[in-house]
């Protein structure tokens, strides 16, 4: 068990305990303002696009040092500022209760409170302006999402909440899979066998992997995005990747949707650029690349206008603007063909594992 | 031109050959057309001696007939007409009033004589005219036109002695076929509109149901009488010009163009004529007729003559037509635009345009549209006429927050000219003229404007009622919740709210909802 | 009406002011209306006496003039005018070969005269006429329009004698202000069409740019020529019926009835005098105004009259109809019905159609219209017309398998009548007459129903050959993949495919692509 | 470990055995056919409508007496016929060799064998031909679908698949929940703790459940379907039903579509008409209820229009005709109003397991 140099471990109890502490000096700041005979206000970093920039060091976008001011001199804020203190005290109750909780039922625990929220999506974001305050993903004050994505390999884990706390299980126990949720987002890691991570787009591909054998052929911890990883994914493969050094390869489909699925668990997305702590800037993307579509003679379809918009969106983010990204921009722009993880089924079900996969590991080191 | 018999027709023969062009398609069609022409000739009879017009219709089925005939008749007080001229002002097409450079409704009165032929054809009955010029006699006569010959045939004619105090106006009565069930709704539409248009005027009208409309007048003012003038030399042809050079009895080209043309003075003249090399003593009667044409040609295009004086137009005037449109169709809000005088081809207009809103306006989905050339209103081929392309396809409502599909929404516009561009001879849709369409174009902004204005100012009172509830309502949320996160009893909120009592429509409150 | 200053104005002169009614509205707009209007009668002088029209025409510039004017000619090879007439067929409006129930393409030439007049008015030049009978004189005018008059101004007169062979037509000459560039596409569209409804009339064209254009004939057939018949009872209004009666010699109502209307022979009269009642012996003469007007609506309303006779019409035929559309517009497949006679208000016509797909037809998502009225194409207003309505709102295209998005499809509509109704003096789109729209939706129908058929065949056709490869690389897989299934070499093929090869084409093989 | 009386077990292996033999005897049956020089042809139960029929001994939709004959000697039947033999030869294939595909690796695979298909709707449509023809869902053939479902409780099951088999694992061990996969679906069942079976539509609900301990309370194997659930997961619940003889309780949204999750639970849906021993008749529906809706005060939105029309719609099911069913179809279309599962959480977070599950279970039984 040993970290990338230089990573500050926290135990997770630690994480929890300061989470606390932020929310708490939120709640006293108003209190005092509105004692004293002022509009209350919160001062936090704006997130909007001219604010957003590109970090090298950190290898993530982050928030710049534009601050916005929501106060109740401005009747506008009035009714986001009242939502955002409400969640802050919600997600002050979850967390010294020990419960979890997700985006719809804190939409629904607002009916009680009279706080009128005129559908999830404005309660989705006042929860990511309370991110932004205080610092913390959502996760952290226990706010899960619905999706969930699983993982399979050799890892012990040790649960940390209440009524498990101290067991331990290893992950190479189900072959199906074990969901990554709550606890699993909370677990230590005790012991690991494995010497990599391969993270994985599609679910087909995944029971692929599994029955191939990958994870013992390459000694690998196989994790099953479901699409878009949610953030409590992408935590666990940092959480591997700086707590136990384990090099991590993104294997999705080879289109710019999969190549920005590879690039948002490498180092974020823009819209998350309020949190850090969420990004593996170690990670490679190791396909399907667009030269694979020629290389592996892959059936493919034409790109569409959506697509190719898509792809000239990319081509502005300073992050593809230079390696295998920018190659493989010019590539899928000059051939306009596209091509799924499946596709390498053109050569029956083991070839994936045995041939590419294969070769994409040794070229990649 | 290749058939090898020929003869002559009379202009009465060829309209009534042709009479569905001037409106008589049809029996109900015929109905309409007969009333709103005879109305029309009475409505200028009677703003022609600046009296306010008193019209009476009344639409009788007579039952003396094995098919749909109804008996017409429509009084005024206008000028009456003297007797030697009623046989042939009413029985002889290609026959009216002088035809001048002035704003009138009719065309040469085309169309009365129409209805009156289209009466007899169908029931073979004459006309009956009663009318005085408000002197010693009252003129009454029954006519018949002879269609071959284009002439009147009398009837019956007699002299009756006006009595005390002397009545003036015209009364006439026609027979003819008719179809008043299909005709009904238009025609009380047309009468709710002329009553728009002419708020001075009363109307009344009982229909062959014995039903009493009464369209009141709300005002005894009139807009000022439109002036004849002389022809302005953007709008002179050859024809015209050569008309004018045979009849004048100016001996110089100088004094002829001076004399003889609107806006056009010496100094003008002086400079048109070095412009164009043309010899100012030079005796127009001895101008070649390519020289006509040519002198024609200059007129037209020598762009330093003054655009026409308007005082040949008689428009209604923002105040009368906010009247009018406030008498027929009682609206929240009403503006009124009326644009300075312009010109195509040389003949002047004027565009007058109001804009209603609310009130009895009804919300149908779409901006009702109401036409007036002339302070006649249009009823027919709306979609093809200048107005609803400006309405519709032109004006960017969203730009003046009004939204066409849900605000209930009335645009009045009315064209006054010497020459309505109307595509038909039934008056019922104004041709696509650039120069119009500018003018309706650029009043109907200004009006949306200021609707705009008005609409934004009630939101805005509307509004400030809001702020202190909301205020009152999270402030107290915040307070609750901050304790919540604390743990601590709430604080007190009324020091705020006091603070925002005062505040109160102050601009202190930043930002709106 | 109301105007203390009274007079006459000539027909000249009422439609010199308003000539923007008869198509004369711009410059660009008049040279249209001028060579359509000339070629109309051209067309219509050389069928009166039976011969192929053999029309040319030319456009020039003169630059004479300081604006743009043309010198426009046309020669037809025509009945020619008698000497005599020469003046008053070109020079007085309302005068013209008479007025018959017949089927003729203008309207009692007022189009040609107004040409004639828009000429003059704005070029002050005389109209150039040089006409022969074809017998021993060549009478050649020049004469200007005296306005308000109406009458003729001779300026000048010769009489040439006519040569071996003897030259027979009509030469007319004209200037007037134009417009070429704004109005060629829908001159030429004009030339093209009105050759597509007369094949057997050889067109020629130059426009002001020297360009040459030619329509060639492709027969010399003409349509079987109309006959002049009397007024159809059910045609006749009060006042076509009081001349009638005012004119004839009949002395009994009875023989007034057989003699007078088309249709009516003695059986019919003495069912129709018993129905309403009518002394058969009555002498006409001394019918009262009022059992005139009685008389009309029985007459009109008696309905065992027989429907009128089409042989006052002259139709195309569908033979010529498919050559006119075939030297066109050269389709891959076109078919042509004629509807039989029906009648609408008295007045009898003929529908009809031809449907073209396919070769030069072009593909413009929409279906190409061309409209006709006896023979005369119809340019302007085309949504607006009745033929527009039925392809484009009843005829429910799917029906027959046809797409008029992406089929490549036109439709020819041809109306004959003796009188088409047209909504406008300027003959631009006829109106909505239920009876008129039947016939045609019929028309098309029928026509649908055969291309419909003509493209389900060529599918066919095109299918079948694909159907022995479809097998074969079926097949063949099938037997791969139970081999694959069972473990076993594959099975042989060859005998199926040969029973396929049988098949092919029969009836053995089920289903379709 | 005690199933229900008369439910003929059948062991993983056995059943595999029999799905191979009927897919050789379809291969001999054509093998033959062209080499008599006949045009081949297959016979199959008509999946129209007209065909359908509910069966109220099975308690579900079956198929009809009505077959339908694809021969080649119709030149439209020549493709799918085609296609359909392929798919028999590839799931052969799969089943012999051990290995599992999707429903997108067989539209991939095709392309190998130049069997084209336009698009996967076409491939999964013969695919159902396929289950049709021989009998078997297409998990019997090693054909799965992309979407997871998961479970938790006390189940211990012993795996079959190769790499596997024998090992056995506690379904209690991991809070977050086991992925169904292929390996969960062909495990047997050991060794059951729970007395019950909580079968929950959405994950965010699981979770909480998970957190308000309801399988140690209700005793109780939770099972969360992500929505209508995959076959694979109906499967189970039957297997759970039947082999163990836990009752099964069905908690899903307050609205058709969550009504309608429960029914094809519990007597399967109309288009696997052609299936047997995906159902379980004696699950139970548990909620959301219309009547619910006005009993707990739960905050509801409007139904939509296409809400109502899904009523009607099921109104016309024979299976909608009586009972609950019909009952709170009847309350729907009165107060037109339908709630989500997560609309308890207005009482707080524990609500829903101490108050609202502890009364439905009582009440059912």
């Amino acid at each position: 068990m040993e970290g990338i140099e230089g990573y500050r471990r926290i135990s997770i109890r630690e994480r929890r305990r300061d989470v606390l502490a932020s929310l708490e000096k939120l709640g006293y700041d108003i209190y005092h303002t509105i004692e004293e005979g002022e509009f209350p206000y919160i001062t936090m970093p704006s997130r909007s696009t001219k604010n957003i920039r590109y970090d090298p060091i950190l290898r993530q976008y982050v928030l710049g040092e534009y601050k916005v001011r929501r106060t109740t001199r401005n009747i506008r804020h009035l009714r986001p500022l009242t939502q955002l203190v409400w969640v802050a005290a919600i997600a002050h109750q979850l967390c010294s209760q020990g419960k979890t909780s997700t985006l719809r039922d804190i939409f629904y625990m607002a009916q009680a409170f009279e706080v009128d929220f005129v559908d999830q999506y404005e309660s989705d974001d006042i929860v990511t302006d309370l991110e932004t305050v205080i610092g913390y993903p959502r996760e952290d004050f226990n706010i899960y999402p619905e999706e969930r994505s699983s993982i399979f390999g050799d890892l012990t884990i040790e649960y940390t909440v209440p009524g498990y706390e101290g067991r331990r299980i290893n992950l190479l126990s189900h072959p199906d899979g074990f969901v990554i949720g709550p606890t699993l987002s909370t677990a230590e890691f005790v012991e690991c066998g494995a010497e990599k991570v391969i993270v994985i787009e599609k679910g087909a591909m995944f029971t692929r992997l599994v029955e191939e054998r990958a994870y013992e052929k390459f000694k690998a911890i196989l994790i099953h995005t479901a699409g878009q990883p949610p953030r409590a994914t992408r935590k666990l493969i940092r959480r591997l990747n700086r707590e136990l050094g384990l090099p991590v390869y993104i294997f999705v489909d080879g289109d710019p949707w999969g190549m920005h699925i590879a690039m948002v668990i490498i180092s974020g997305s823009a819209n998350a650029a309020h949190l850090t702590d969420l990004t593996t800037p170690d990670a490679r993307w190791a396909g399907v690349y667009a030269s694979d579509i020629g290389r592996y003679k892959l059936p493919s379809d034409p790109l569409t206008d959506i697509d190719i918009k898509r792809l000239y969106e990319l081509k502005n983010d300073p992050r593809y603007r230079s390696g295998i990204w920018s190659k493989e921009i010019e590539v899928f722009l000059q051939h306009k063909r596209k091509a799924e993880q499946e596709a390498f089924s053109r050569y029956g079900l083991s070839y994936i594992v045995d041939v590419y996969l294969k070769e994409r590991m040794e070229e990649l080191g | 031109m290749s058939r090898q018999e020929f003869r002559e027709i009379s202009p009465s023969e060829f309209f009534y050959r042709h009479r569905e062009i001037v409106g008589f398609t049809n029996p109900a069609r015929a109905v309409y057309t007969s009333i709103r022409e005879f109305v029309e000739n009475s409505l200028d009879a009677a703003e022609s001696i600046g009296v306010p017009p008193d019209i009476h219709v009344s639409l009788i089925r007579d039952e003396g007939f094995e098919f749909e005939v109804y008996r017409l008749r429509v009084e005024d007080n206008g000028s009456g007409i003297p007797g030697e001229y009623i046989p042939y002002a009413f029985g002889k097409i290609l026959y009216g009033s002088k035809h001048t450079l002035k704003q009138m409704r009719g065309i040469f009165g085309l169309g009365g004589k129409m209805a009156i032929l289209y009466g007899q054809i169908t029931t073979n009955r004459p006309v009956h005219i009663i009318s005085s010029i408000g002197d010693r006699y009252i003129y009454e006569y029954r006519l018949l036109i002879d269609i071959e010959k284009n002439n009147p045939i009398i009837v019956e004619r007699n002299v009756h002695r006006n009595g005390s105090p002397r009545w003036r106006g015209t009364i006439i009565e026609i027979f003819l076929e008719g179809d008043y069930q299909r005709s009904s709704i238009k025609i009380i539409e047309y009468f709710k509109e002329t009553a728009m248009a002419n708020p001075y005027a009363e109307l009344t009208f009982i229909d062959p149901y014995g039903i009493l409309y009464t369209f009141m007048r709300s005002t005894r003012r009139l807009p000022a009488s439109s002036r004849e003038v002389k022809p302005h030399p953007h709008g002179v042809d050859v024809e015209t010009l050569r008309k004018m050079i045979n009849s004048t009895n100016c001996k110089t080209l100088r004094e002829f163009l001076i004399e003889n043309f609107h806006r056009v003075g010496e100094a003008t003249t002086d400079k048109f004529l070095k412009k164009y090399s043309l010899d100012p003593a030079r005796d127009p009667a001895s101008l070649t007729p390519s020289e006509i044409v040519d002198l024609a040609y200059a007129l037209k295009n020598f762009d330093e003559f003054l655009p026409p004086d308007p005082s040949c137009l008689s428009p209604l005037g923002e105040e009368l037509l906010v009247e009018g449109v406030k008498k027929e169709l009682n609206p929240e809000f009403v503006t009124a635009i009326q644009r300075k005088p312009s010109t195509y081809s040389g003949y002047p207009f004027i565009v007058e345009v109001a804009l209603a809103y609310g009130g009895g306006i009804p919300q149908t989905g779409r901006i009702t549209l109401y036409r007036f050339a002339n302070k006649i209103p249009l009823l027919y081929d709306e979609s093809s006429d200048v107005s609803w392309k400006v309405v519709n396809q032109i004006i960017d409502w969203k730009h003046y927050k009004i939204d066409p599909a849900k605000d209930p929404i009335a645009v009045i516009v009315h064209i006054c000219s010497t020459r309505i561009p109307y595509r038909t001879l039934g008056k019922e849709f104004i041709a696509d003229r650039p120069e119009i369409e500018a003018e309706i174009t650029r009043a109907i902004r200004i009006a949306a404007r200021r609707l705009s204005e008005y609409l934004s100012h009630k939101r805005r009172v509307e509004k400030a009622r809001e702020y202190f509830s909301i205020y009152e309502k999270y402030l107290r949320k915040i307070a609750r919740f901050s304790s919540m996160l604390t743990g601590m009893s709430e604080p007190d909120v009324s020091r705020l709210l006091r603070r925002v009592k005062k505040w109160r429509g102050s601009k202190d409150i930043e930002g709106s909802l």
